[in-house]
Order: structure tokens, then C-alpha cells, then sequence
């Protein structure tokens, strides 16, 4: 499932979005993206219950339509750094959904080779640069990869997500001044879902309209329905043109959590209204209607659909378990990238010197001598 | 005299102070509406409101920064930090901040605050969220750093902290907060900068914290099955640290096995190890052993992280390598 | 030399302030206090190539019509936090030069009793709050001053000083959108002198407009001549009125630095046309030139000033000289306010442990008895 | 063969690798118009122009994280961080994502940059400008600390850090900016992870590293006079450590002395002392001395500051006191 990429020009001059809007089996391709995030993050949950996946597992139930929107933006070449939420991104950018969950369940055919786990999931060949658990930590990098690009002269651009949440941390503020500075070839996206774990949008950032806060950095933004694939198609394409223009973009989108922070938040304290006004304003059903409206999306078609991504999840989970938990041997292969004299490989049970290298009878000996 | 979790009895201690004292407030992450990351302040908001249970936002220099600056005008403000991996965000408020404010003006003013934070690795929450970097403010003089292992310490030592007129760093740790124990109901604050012989024992001392303390009881336990007799010492304050008390194990038991959930190079457990080389040398017939984590961001996948970290069994090999080396050496 | 503050309502609503303009006094008063500080700075210079003053000593020179302006519209009980450019403040806020100087010289008799040095100013009593040396350090601890007041019911306000660097790193960000959010009694000052060290502003912040950032957070805000003391302080009223009204309030001030970023430094970075201007753009120059056309000063009163102000410098720095240095028995003195146990007193010369406790010639007995 | 400047030396290796390497650019604040707040990228800016010579905005965190991020894509980012304090406000990049993406995500991006700052205090910069923190970044395994203390380490040791493919800080040091030393002019790279033993000396081991290396060689030399024959270890490399050169030494002179810069509780000499008491722990005739900073916060008074530092009067105490204790034993 390779991310069907719009191919913007090599040039980083700004270009218009193409005005007659994504033919139908475009819209198709895109309901189907959805489907499958979907059907992969309900697996993803059984997996938690059943005590196959560890740790925090945070998912992008209720912003499907926001990842897909985005990740058809962005080119193949182009970087993707995102935060803890990223097993949709992960998935959209065209990862086999195999190798993702098997990085759930922590094996060693994971997409980081279980070292990473939900919050860290990392491809080098996709360009899918993480997953990071740090709030605000992707972005600094990130700033700095399209910093790299520009170093360069290619005509790559930078896409970095975050939560609303985010917004408030300092190194939002450093890293989009520095990108403004020095016109970086990167979009910042804000995926507003309403709310940091428990906290409202409004009880954490005194604006909040988030994408107001672009122009502290001179920087352009826009705000877009991020329950509708299409208008973030759009609008990402129309900020990924800008960056490569050299003007980095600020997008906020606005979608729904459908259910907690992480799989095991139960989230008491949202009302019973919110969580149904949620479930309403779901995103795939949603763009299900409109599809069907169009005369592209049928009753078999939508069955055939989620069988198959459901049957993909399946497929992922299967072989996740069936994958080999990574060796104890392996476990000093990644902390240094060049090798140097004296790293330590101990393990927690073994001493740092050899028991008694001299023992105190061969030492009185010694000295009696 | 009643038997609670070491999550209940912070959350216990933080309640009674808040009772006590109108000047006392708790600042950080989701500790209101979400009732806290790891629900140490459940109930609090709905019981003192939002002044005094203030919900921030994601800025942890910036809450942490304006917690020294109402405790630098008399407020006795308790920060939560939602795990001690994100007190690196706020370090320059804390290290260069709130521990050198009395100092650096010639003592005109104070900061009674507290910062507490978990610890701890075992989760399978991945480098960046599996440290124990408690070493950071335990090495800063101007800091005060407590970190109970027991729920009965984790009460006293909570409302010492909360009572001192200097900043002081509660290390609490994820695996212990369903732990239980007994806590008195009438407990006293503990004394700051005093450690405790937790077991007596006279073959050996082992010395530890936190997590590691509960780990040193359970080996010490099962080792007496085998006739080993075991010495335990909790240090409960890693700043000040309580050297004579380590001492004075290790002087009566000749040997010592420091346990610890960091890294072992430049770990906590090094200044143990050094200052019990040090003040015990004539007594030692062994060299000291440490018990740390191997030296590896911590790696996700279960297999890796078990192997990682310190366990059980390795604390119970070293406390018997370490009673062979005396054997070879006496 | 105590502040003549205003004396505004006790009230949090906000108030007009006072449209005719101050009186020929207050305009003389103003012009004298420049005129301190400037020969203060000018001493602590002198101080400083003697060796009499260590470390780094940033100077006010350029910014005295700011300083005035600013530290006559707080109220006695309002509460002063600043960066470590900061000796004119101090002497605004109505201390004693000489302890001030003291301090410099790092003596006993120093504000900060020779702890802090020229970076590390504080009085207590003059709720001088400090004197930081790490660039926005003291923004959370500002907005945490005003927290506590808040938290109080009290009416007084906190002034928080900064640079025009400082609006780059993350704790301004981070705390303009705390107090924003939570109403704090709180006025931001941005002290525009258009370079950090040789940074200008138009390389550090993508909007240089600085005042315009308090839109993040939908903050009031202004931009005001810092030159014109009379301006400054007519605008510090109105932010202190409307922090007072739970409204805090971004100031930035427009004025020179007119000599290197510290007293070492040279400024070569400078063209000689710049240093050029800002001779010309003196303020307490222009300010005498406006005071000699509303026939407020004479050659005789600024002679007489300038005197006097020479004099207080003076007499500082002798009173320095005189005072002690701080004994080495109060090294520990200021590690805790609440005493505990086994806190560390060693000197680094000194074992940790007494020598040898037990002499191996004793252990050997021992062991033979 | 020239004799340069430490800054100089600094400042020539910086110089190479740019000219060698088109994927090494300079990142800080003010190095380029300002030319360095202590010079080492004078000139630079002119030379090389500001793609390659970064003036960037006060962000630590935002420029040191953006230079992560431009290695994770394979240039060669140097980063200047004024003082090793500042740093503190940059810990969560370096800590958390540099040290940490190369393991964290199985070993696919690695983080070629480096870190150069000076630590030290005795410049009267009070409290917050005072710090030898080096710890914070020894203790984190992912990290390669090195700490010269000669002109031809500085030159030598920043060559192999910027061909390093890990994040490596490398420490420099205010009071050794102005010292000079004869440097190679082929010099080739060092090797990290190596300590050295920069004096023979066949009656007691001195380790230190940075400033109090030169220190430990003052001592060397005046106590030579009084017919001590001092053997000095310069460590070089913080992370990793090389245990064995210590050990080694300390096996052959039977006792030893740590030197330090930094707080004496927790501080690197705690590592150290208790590697020395483990590793030699059959041939040593004394405890393992440590030389270290008063515990306080540095106070800016120039009698105070002279107080709180360890001096080369208190290295040549501790090495007298070490060796009465040997005597005493034997
Ligand atoms: C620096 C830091 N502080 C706190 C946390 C804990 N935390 C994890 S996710 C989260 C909320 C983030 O909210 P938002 O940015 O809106 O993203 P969302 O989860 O809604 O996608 C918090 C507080 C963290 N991981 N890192
Ligand atoms: C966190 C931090 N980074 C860097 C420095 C070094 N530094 C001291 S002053 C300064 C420039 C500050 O510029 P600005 O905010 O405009 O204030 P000004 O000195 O012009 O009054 C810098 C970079 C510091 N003290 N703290
Ligand atoms: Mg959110
Ligand atoms: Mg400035």
C-alpha cells in the first residue's frame, strides 16, 4: 500500500493546487487508507488487552482523515517526523502494516527492530523519521532535517506533526522562529483533536485558534477540517508548495479523539454528549455518506473495503506474533553507531572486574617473599 | 496503623498538607480534570478546586520556572513532573534556578517547593521514557533529594518535603506506586538527609533506594533461607547523603553490594561504592559490587528491557559473589 | 534615592492615566536619575579595568531613559524581575548605590553580600527580585511571583525585564501563554536594543516587531520610544494598570546600547557610522536638550547634577573598597534555608573521612590476638 | 611542531575539518559576527560564510535539536553551546533524542554531530555560570564525552569527534583557553575511549581530566622537588571510560588520587574512586582521595570562589596525605 503522491514540480516555486478536485477512484483510494488505519488501530488495541503490545499505545482512532490527507501530500522523497500518535502515518506512508505491528508486539522484524515500540516507530527508507514520545521533541528535529535539505539545495520538504497539546512547549517557539528565519523548506502540522490527555485546547493555550500563532514567526498557516480528507489533501499541498517556496507553513487541522489518550484511558471526564457528538462526527462514516452521495462508494464496495483491511490487520497481527522477541545477544548492537575502545557491555548481574584477580593468599605470599 | 499503597499514601500525605496549610497548591500535567498520569492526586481537584489544583500546559520549564517564583514569595507550591524523563525539559528552572536562588543572593530568598516525579524503568515505555536520572539533582548542592521505597516513607518523607523551607525532589517510581505496606496513621515527617538500617544482618550490607530497596529486602529474605545474613540500607536521601549510617554497616559486615536502577557508570551507586571504599577501607574484604543497568538506552521489546535492568537474581549472585570473594580472602 | 512612583488606585480595574503630563520636577527628577546611572555605570567601568570587579558586568549605558521611565510607574510593593543587565534598575528601585557597588566588588556589604555579583542583584526589601545570568530564566520565575499574588488577592503587579534575544527561547513562550491564560498580574518588558551580544534582532527573530508576538496569546501589547522616559513611563502605567486588571501586558522598549554587549567587549561588529548614531541618539543628551527648551534645566542645575551623580559613583565605589571581603568561614552559609543533616561542609583540601581510622598496625594485631 | 594556544588548537581543528569536509558547518549563538564569545570561530564567518558559520538565535534547545536532526540526515553539525551551562536548557535534545535515535529506532539514523562548550569555574561568573556538569552527559550511554586538557588533545580529539557517527560533546575549559602546548602539525585524530598516562611515576597514581590534569602534572612537578615520584593518568575520555589505563597504573604505585572539577558528591571522581577501589582493590595501600568543589552553589566573591575550587595546593595535600596513610599501613 504505497502512498498514492500527487507529484508537485521539482521547482520551489509556489504552484496551484489543481482546481477540478481528486477523481473517483482517488476518493476511493482515500476512504480505503482510512479503513485500513482503522481496522489496524482496533487491532492494535485487542493486542494491548491481550498483553501482546506494552508500554503507552496511543491511536489515531477519530484522525484518519487527517492522516490520509496529509501523508497523500506529502512526495515519496519528502520527510515525515511525528510524535507518539503515528501508527496511521506510519501506515499511510506506505510501511508494510506487518513490520509496524510487529514493532507493537516489540519483535525483531518491527520496524525498529523492537527497540522503539508504538511511541518510536522509524523507517529510513520511507522517510518516516518517528515517532517520539518527548511532547515537542520531533520538532526541533525536524526543523533540522529541513534545515539539511536547504543546506543542500534539494527539493525535498519537511512535514511535522504534533497535538494541539504541543503548541505550548518552548520548542515550538524556538524551532518555527529558526524555520522562519531562515526560510526552511518544512510544514508544521498541528492536529488538533480538542485536547492535550484530559486537558482542553482552552485551558492550555491562551490562543486558541493555534494556527494565529504562525505569525510570531511571519509565518503563513491555515486552519482546515480535519474530518475531511480532501480539504487536508488540499491544504497540505498548498503548505508543502510554500515550504519548498523557502516559506514554512503553519496548518492546523481540526478533528475528534474517538477515544482516550491511550488504549488505557478510559476518559471519565469527558460527558456522555461529547463522546457521542464524537462518534457523529466520525470521520471514515462521514466521508462514507459524502462517497456514496457521489455514486462511488456502494454497500458491497464498503464491505469488500474494510474486509480487506481488516483481513490486513489480521494478516499483521499474525505475523507479528509469530515473530522472533529479540536475541539478549543483540542488546549492546545500538548504542554507538562508530565503534570506540572501552564501551561497556556489561550485563546487570555480571561484576565490572574479575572476581579476586588476586587472591589474598597469593598476595601474603607476595609480600612474605 | 493501616495498610495502603505507596500511591495512596502520597496521595495521603499531599491531602493532608493541602488541609493544613492554604499556602500549599499543586501545579503540573493533567493532575486535575485527567486526575493525574498515574492518579496520585485523584479526587483532589473536585476537592480543592482549580486554584489549588491548577491543570497546566504542556511547558514544563515554564510550570516548574512559575513554581519557583511562587515559592520565592511564600507559597509551598508541589510540581508534578509526569515522569523524571521530562524534568530534563525544566532542569535549567531547577538546577540553575530554584537550587541557587538562596544561595546566589546571600540567602535572602527561600524556595520551599517540592518537585515530585517518578522514576523508573520496567514498563516497556522505551528509551526516553524508561531513565532513572535522579543523579541530575542528587549531585547539585542547593537540591534535596528524598526517594522512599516503602509507603510508610513515602508519607513521612512527602511530608517532610512539603514542610521544608528549601527545593526538594520526591523520587517516586512507577513500579512501586501499587506496592503496599503499613503506614501509621499518625505518621511524623521523616527527617531529610538520613538513611535507615531497614534489616539487620551480619554478613553483608547491601545499599539501595528506592525500587532497589524493595529489591534488597526480598533478596535478603531469600537468601536467609540459604544462611545468608543480610544488612539492608535503605538511603532514603540521596542529597544529603547519609554516609555514616553506610558506614557503620559495612564496618560491622566488612563487605557491601550496592543495588541501583540507573546506569552503572557515574550511577549513584559509583559515590556509594567510592565512599564505603573510602571510610570502610580497612574494614572491607571485598571489593565492592554494583548492581545497575547495562549501559544501553532502554530498548522496547520485553526480551531486552528484562535484560536490561537489575533483577532479583542478580542482586542475590552478587551478594554471593561477593560473600566467595571474602571466603577467598579471609 | 527611593522611587517617586505613581501612586495608582488599589483597585484591579484599569485607569487612565494622567493626561497632562508630569510636572517640572518630576521631568527634573527624571533627567537626575539618568544622570545616576549613568555615572554609576561609568564607575563600575572603571572598577572593572582596575580589577576591582570580576566576572562579566553588562552596563545600562543607552537604556537610562527605559530604566527611569519603567521603575516610576511600579509601586513600591510591586515586585522587579530583570536579566543580568540590571545595576541601573536597582538603583531606580531605591538602593543604595554603595551596596549596590559593594556588590560589584563582590563584598560583604553587597545587596547580595559579594554572592552574586553585577549578574545577581537582589533586595528583598526593595522587592528587587534579581538579576539573572541565564538568558529568560527569570520569565517563569516572574510569572510565578505574579501567581503568587494572584493567588493572594493581592493588587500589587510584577515587571518582568528582557532583552530582544530573549524572546527567541522557549521560557517566553512558554510563560507568556501561562499568564495569558491564567489572568496573571504580569507586564513583559522587552528592552529593544536591537542586538544580543552582536546578534541583531533581524537575524534572531523572524518577527521583529517584537511587541506583536503577545498575539500568540492574545496578550496586550506596545511598542514605545525608549529613549523618552517621560513615554516609557506613561506606557508602563497603562500595561501595570492592565496587568493590575488581570490583563497582562507585552511592552517593548526602542533604545541604544551604546557601548559592547560587556565591558570587555569591543563591539567590533559595529560599523563606525552605527556607533555614530547612537552617540547622537543619547537619552539623557536629548532628554537634557528637551528639559533646556521647556526651560526646566540650566547649565548650572545639569552641571550640579552631573556633580551629584559623580559624587553618589564615587562614594560607592570607596564605600566598596572599604567594605570586606566575605570571610571564608561563611562558604556554607547559603547551600540551605532549612538545615538538615549531613549536609556537606568540606573544603576540597579535606578528606572525606578522617585519615587512616584504624591503622594497619592495630588491624594486624588485631588479627593476631 | 608549533606551540598554540588550546583556543588555537580548537580553532585549527574546526578550520580543517570545514575545509575536508562539506558537510561540517558550525551552528551557535554568536560565532559568526561576534566571532565566538571566547574566539574560537574568529574569522571564521568571513572565511567560510553563513551557510557554513550559523549565528543562531537564543534557542539551545531549538539550534542544538535542529543540528540532530541535520545529522540524522547526514551532514556533520558542530554545535557551540557558550557554556557547558546554558546546556541545561538543551538536555532534552541531547539526552533524550541525540543519545538516544540511534538505539531507540534498532540502529537506522545515526547522529554524527558534536557538542563543543567549555565548563569550569574561577572566573568569578557566580552560581549559574559556574558549573562542571560534565557528568550530565558521561553518565548517558549513546553519548562519547571527551575532555582535553592540552592544546594537542583539544586539536586531536576534535578531529576524531567531528569523524565520529555519534553524538560526542566535547568539553573544553575557560582557564585553558590561554595555555599553550607544542601540537603535531600532521596531528592525526585520537582515539576516543583512550585515557593516558601523561607522567611515569612509580609512587602514587593522580587521575584527573581537563583543567586539573594540568593540575595533577603542576603537583607531579613540584613534588618531584620533594622527592615524590607521581604518576599522572589524564582520562581524556569521559564516555566511554578507560578502566583499565587506571587500573593499571594504580596496580603499579599501590594508591591513588582522583581530581576533579566538579561537586565532590556523585561527581565523575566518585566513579572513579570506585572503579580504582574494585579494580585495585588487592593492591591498594590507602583509600582513593578525591580532590573536588566545595558543595555549594559558586559564589561570585573572588575569596569565596578561591575557597570553594580545588586548588594545586590541595592536590599536593591529598597526595602527601595519601601517601602518610600508605606509610601508616605498611
Ligand atoms: C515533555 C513531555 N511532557 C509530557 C508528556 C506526557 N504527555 C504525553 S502525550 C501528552 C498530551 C499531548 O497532547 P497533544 O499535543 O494535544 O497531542 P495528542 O496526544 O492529543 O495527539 C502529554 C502531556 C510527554 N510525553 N512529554
Ligand atoms: C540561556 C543562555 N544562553 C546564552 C547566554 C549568553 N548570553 C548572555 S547575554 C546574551 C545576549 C542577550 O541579548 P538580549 O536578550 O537582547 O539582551 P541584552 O544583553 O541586549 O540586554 C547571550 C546570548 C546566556 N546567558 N544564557
Ligand atoms: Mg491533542
Ligand atoms: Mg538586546
Amino acid at each position: 500500500m504505497p502512498p498514492t503522491t500527487a507529484t508537485p514540480s521539482k521547482s520551489r516555486r509556489p504552484k496551484k493546487s489543481t482546481a477540478s478536485g481528486p477523481a473517483p477512484d482517488q476518493l476511493l483510494d482515500l476512504y480505503r487508507r482510512m479503513a485500513h488505519i482503522r481496522r489496524f488501530e482496533e487491532r492494535a488495541a485487542r493486542a494491548y488487552t491481550e498483553a501482546k503490545v506494552g508500554g503507552y499505545c496511543h491511536l489515531n482512532l477519530g484522525e484518519e482523515a487527517t492522516v490520509v490527507g496529509l501523508m497523500n501530500a506529502v512526495r515519496p522523497d519528502d520527510y515525515v517526523f511525528t510524535n507518539y500518535r503515528e501508527h496511521g502515518y506510519a501506515l499511510s506512508r506506505g510501511i508494510a502494516p506487518e513490520r509496524l505491528m510487529a514493532e507493537l508486539y516489540g519483535r525483531a522484524d518491527g520496524v525498529s527492530k523492537g527497540w522503539g515500540g508504538s511511541m518510536h516507530m522509524f523507517d529510513v527508507d520511507a522517510r518516516f523519521m518517528g515517532g517520539y514520545g518527548i511532547v515537542g521533541g520531533q520538532i526541533p528535529l525536524a526543523t533540522g532535517a529541513a534545515l539539511a535539505i536547504d543546506y543542500r539545495g534539494g527539493s525535498e520538504a519537511v512535514v511535522c506533526l504534533m497535538g494541539d497539546g504541543t503548541t505550548n512547549i518552548g520548542a515550538f517557539h524556538e524551532s518555527l522562529n529558526i524555520a522562519a528565519l531562515w526560510g526552511l523548506p518544512i510544514v508544521y502540522v498541528v492536529v488538533n483533536n480538542g485536547l492535550g490527555m484530559g486537558t482542553t485546547v482552552e485551558m492550555s493555550s491562551a490562543e486558541p485558534e493555534l494556527y494565529r500563532r504562525a505569525s510570531s514567526y511571519r509565518m503563513a498557516s491555515a486552519r482546515v477540517d480535519g474530518n475531511d480528507p480532501v480539504a487536508v489533501q488540499d491544504a497540505a499541498q498548498t503548505a508543502l508548495e510554500s515550504a519548498r517556496a523557502g516559506k514554512p507553513y503553519l496548518l492546523e487541522t481540526m478533528s475528534g479523539r474517538l477515544k482516550g489518550h491511550s488504549v488505557v484511558d478510559p476518559a471519565r471526564y469527558r460527558t456522555r454528549e461529547e463522546a457521542e457528538a464524537l462518534r457523529d462526527a466520525d470521520p471514515i462514516a462521514a466521508f462514507g455518506v459524502r462517497l456514496r452521495d457521489l455514486g462511488i462508494l456502494t454497500d458491497d464496495i464498503a464491505t469488500q473495503i474494510d474486509a480487506e483491511a481488516l483481513a490486513a490487520a489480521t494478516a499483521a497481527a499474525a505475523f507479528a506474533d509469530a515473530s522472533p522477541h529479540p536475541d539478549v545477544s543483540t542488546l549492546f548492537d545500538h548504542t554507538y553507531a562508530t565503534p570506540v575502545p572501552n564501551d561497556s557491555r556489561r550485563l546487570p548481574g555480571e561484576a565490572l572486574f574479575p572476581a579476586a584477580p588476586r587472591p589474598a593468599a597469593s598476595v601474603l605470599a607476595e609480600v612474605t617473599a | 496503623m493501616s495498610v495502603i499503597s505507596y500511591r495512596q499514601a502520597l496521595h495521603d500525605a499531599l491531602r493532608s498538607e493541602m488541609l493544613r496549610d492554604e499556602d500549599v497548591f499543586l501545579i503540573g500535567e493533567e493532575i486535575g480534570r485527567f486526575e493525574g498520569s498515574y492518579k496520585i492526586t485523584a479526587g483532589m481537584l473536585e476537592e480543592f478546586g482549580p486554584k489549588r489544583v491548577r491543570d497546566t500546559p504542556i511547558a514544563e520549564e515554564g510550570f516548574t520556572g512559575a513554581a519557583v517564583g511562587a515559592a520565592m514569595l511564600g507559597l509551598r507550591p508541589v510540581v508534578e513532573i509526569m515522569t523524571i524523563n521530562f524534568s530534563l525539559l525544566a532542569l535549567d528552572q531547577i538546577v540553575n534556578h530554584a537550587a541557587k536562588i538562596y544561595g546566589m543572593f546571600g540567602g535572602q530568598a527561600r524556595v520551599p517547593m517540592v518537585i515530585r516525579t517518578p522514576g523508573g524503568g520496567g514498563q516497556q515505555l522505551g528509551a526516553t521514557h524508561s531513565q532513572n536520572i535522579e543523579l541530575y539533582y542528587a549531585f547539585v548542592p542547593g537540591m534535596k533529594v528524598v526517594a522512599p521505597a516503602t509507603p510508610a516513607d513515602a508519607k513521612a518523607l512527602m511530608l517532610a518535603a512539603i514542610r521544608d523551607d528549601d527545593p526538594v525532589l520526591v523520587l517516586e517510581n512507577l513500579a512501586l506506586y501499587n506496592t503496599v505496606g503499613e503506614v501509621p496513621d499518625d505518621i511524623e515527617p521523616a527527617e531529610i538527609g538520613k538513611a535507615k538500617v531497614v534489616r539487620r544482618g551480619a554478613d553483608i550490607t547491601v545499599v539501595a533506594y528506592s525500587r532497589m530497596a524493595v529489591v534488597a529486602m526480598q533478596a535478603a529474605e531469600q537468601l536467609a533461607a540459604e544462611g545468608i545474613d543480610v544488612e539492608v540500607v535503605d538511603l532514603r536521601s540521596l542529597r544529603p547523603l547519609d554516609r555514616d549510617t553506610v558506614i557503620d554497616s559495612v564496618r560491622s559486615t566488612n563487605c557491601a553490594v550496592v543495588l541501583e536502577d540507573d546506569w552503572l557508570t557515574y550511577g549513584i551507586g559509583a559515590e556509594i561504592a567510592a565512599t564505603i571504599s573510602d571510610g570502610a577501607f580497612d574494614w572491607l574484604d571485598a571489593p565492592v559490587r554494583r548492581v545497575a543497568m547495562a549501559e544501553v538506552p532502554m530498548p522496547y521489546a520485553k526480551s531486552l528491557e528484562l535484560a536490561a535492568l537489575p533483577s532479583l537474581e542478580d542482586a542475590k549472585t552478587a551478594i554471593r559473589e561477593t560473600l566467595d570473594a571474602v571466603a577467598r580472602r579471609r
